[in-house]
């Protein structure tokens, strides 16, 4: 299998931005490292989302225009941001409680792999000689209400991400609500994978043979007319 | 846009229903939200179990709702004080059941609810009656009792000011168990003497962050329990 | 057994001072109800010392001077108080982590009866229409470094409070490390009850035929010369 | 009379052992107590465990304590970062053990042990290698691991201003992990830029009592990591 032509699929800019209209206005968000932080962009007019960054801050804003930022105003991933009107600092104990606990709507991660069964793989190869490191990615899985993935839709060399069942060490399992790739958005339902929107201009068979697992089709009565 | 305040106490709490398990901040009348608990009395709903540190004291706020007879069962640690004679009189008469929770127990219980921890293990009533017939384990030599989270489907507190997103400080030891069972309710309502834009509360300083808030009640002027007990007054 | 005449024995003042003598400069201390409370007034000179209240206040000072104190400032008592400088608020989570976490060097308790294993029963008398309460003694006893009683040294018709063992329910089994009372100063130790101090002018018999279990004598060593 | 202060790290660090735990506060750079951290490689104390979220960057500040070849174990949920290289070095030749543990679960059990809580459940990790071979039991129809409290002989954190009595306040996300850490030590030592009387910081935004802090170290104009690092430096 090969890369999809550079010509076909939605830009990271694009998945992001599919990836904040389905996110309700006055939700608590948390946004992994990599393209989830474009979600960030994208919020749509009219809505008021509240980023959360596990490292301790509620109402986290965008990353500083100039680099001279306060390097103790960061987020997960280490880089430096901004803190909204409304935001809150706390402890990392208070920050996991929140996750936890249940109080995050939506948390918005990479992936390795995801199973069409909603396990979802994203901090380990599990390779030997890799150094662990795991982060706040289990906690947010197991916590946080709803597991949005955004992920392009193969690995660099074609390798299908959405598969049967992961065969990376796993980050949580059936945690994954939905999938939004550069070719699809794709639901975890009971049943398995289930087409929500294909990529204009693509068609299903051209994501299902990019796909591990089988792809339900969109039922009809969701469709568009 | 986030704008967590509603027009009134009795707004807050239209949607209540019988049988609701309903936190209830404050230790003594500190940080007690009487109006939101009056408020609660005008709803109408019964068969509450309630979580409060103490049971109120004359026939006004925690006290007054008991006495209305809305109170199946109390989880508390201390129902008995100087000015109070509406639960003693349920409790003998078995219309209100009560488990008595030590108090650091019943906090540290009600932070497990509210950060997703199940159960943990504490060395407190470890053989004591109220440690009698729990789960009891040893760690490195030490007697533990098991105890479980807790979780409320409301919470009531009284804060000092809130800002729009329901960000949250208090006054003094009115803070007791209110930023934990902000943490604990599925919807967690407060009544606040004001608020204010987002901005104008130090995130350095906010203690109950928004997330734990659902709905704001300015109360401008709170009535203390103390001074209604002085002047007489009940409710309704 | 009668009453201590009334012209025998410390009086409660008494009491609280000779406790506040053996408070080492610097430690954190949480006071119960009752005659404990009187201990903050006998500070000696020289000495600093920081009181806890569990209802959430480090650093807490005396009543204010008139009674129009803030309501919502007051100790566990439930009495008016005031913050000295270099006090600190924090919730009821955060107050019982103080005591449960060993952070607490002493707690300075009421009882009704003390048994010479150190188990202490000061929550309930449980008569069957008591209405129960307990409050935060069972997590002071369970956490705090040390545990000193201030009591009479009997009820008040009599009855020894220091006892063999426990009749009334126990807030906590083997916890308390020392017992001040009108007539004497006790440590309960491996062996049971050893007298520390006796009121000058009563004798140990006096005293022991008020103590409900074997009162043993000074270690000559610590006698003072 | 209560006062804190000493006069340097190196005495803040004089007494401390071979094979402490020490628990050091940050998160990546923002609140790494990087003076402490030197002063404690001064010291020469060696077969150390460390608790912290990550393992430093560059060959200053905890990457400088594990390269010295003091750490023996590390307990953390991010060992790997974009300029570290001596832990993988480390880890890889089995020099230093690691323990990951996530870092909800991390700061969960910092918690605990600071708390007295000497186990707790948590669904984190259930059904991933990192749950493998825990204790795993069903509340209410869900999987939970039980996991163990953390304490530590030392505890080392930056924040920024204290009084003398140990109260202290932090800077933003460079609070993270000392407020818990501070609790879980048996020896806390704080850095701060400024110390000030007792009184000059309001009780209610007081994020980290003063019970939990035993010596306060004053370092007025703090090193940042990226800083050093982007300047070439190395400690010693």
């Amino acid at each position: 299998m090969s890369d999809a032509p550079s010509n076909v699929g939605w830009t990271r800019e694009d998945m992001a931005r599919r990836v904040a209209q389905d996110i309700p206005d006055g939700s608590y968000v948390n946004l992994g490292i990599g393209i989830p932080e474009l979600v960030a962009r994208f919020v749509p007019q009219g809505r008021e989302l509240v980023y959360h960054t596990e490292n301790g801050l509620l109402g986290m804003g965008p990353s500083p225009e100039s680099d001279d930022g306060d390097p103790e105003l960061i987020n997960a991933g280490k880089r430096h941001v901004t803190a909204n009107p409304g935001a809150s600092f706390f402890h990392q104990s208070d920050s996991f409680a929140m996750i936890r606990g249940g109080h995050l709507d939506l948390c918005v991660l990479g992936a390795l792999q995801v199973a069409q069964n909603g396990d979802l793989a994203n901090w380990s190869t599990g390779e030997p000689d890799a150094i662990p490191a795991v982060g706040g990615a289990m906690d947010l899985v197991a916590g946080v209400k709803a597991i949005y993935v955004i992920t392009q839709h193969t690995t660099k060399t074609g390798e299908p991400k959405l598969v049967e069942s992961c065969t990376y060490p796993l980050t949580g399992a059936r945690v994954v609500n939905r999938v939004y790739t550069d070719l699809a958005v794709i639901d975890v339902t009971p049943e398995g994978f289930r087409l929500v929107e294909l990529n204009p201009g693509i068609d299903l068979d051209f994501v299902q043979n990019r796909t591990g697992a089988q792809l339900l089709p969109t039922p009809e009565s969701t469709l568009s007319t | 846009m986030i704008d967590k305040r509603v027009e009134s106490a009795a707004e807050a709490l239209a949607d209540i229903r019988d049988g609701s398990t309903v936190m209830v901040g404050g230790f003594g009348e500190a940080g007690s939200p009487i109006e939101l608990i009056h408020a609660l009395i005008d709803t109408g709903a019964t068969n509450l179990t309630i979580i409060s540190n103490n049971c109120g004291s004359g026939e006004v706020g925690l006290a007054a709702l008991l006495k209305a007879g809305r109170v199946s069962k109390v989880i508390c640690s201390f129902p008995r004080t100087a000015n109070s004679t509406v639960f003693p009189e349920l409790y003998r008469s078995g219309r209100t059941a009560l488990e008595l929770v030590p108090q650091g127990t019943l906090a540290e219980r009600i932070r497990a609810g509210g950060a997703g921890i199940p159960a943990f293990y504490t060395p407190t009533a470890v053989g004591t009656p109220l440690g009698d017939g729990k789960e009891c384990r040893e760690f490195d030599g030490r007697s533990y009792v098991l105890e479980y989270g807790l979780r409320a489907n409301v919470t009531l507190i009284k804060g000092r000011r809130a800002d729009s997103h329901g960000n949250v400080v208090f006054n003094k030891t009115a803070r007791n168990f209110s930023p934990i069972m902000a943490m604990a309710g599925e919807t967690t309502i407060v009544q606040v003497e004001q608020v204010v834009e987002p901005g104008s509360i130090d995130p350095e300083v906010v203690v109950t962050p928004g997330i734990f808030v659902d709905r704001i009640v300015t109360v401008m002027s709170p009535a203390h329990e103390s001074a209604l007990i002085a002047a007489g007054a009940t409710y309704p």
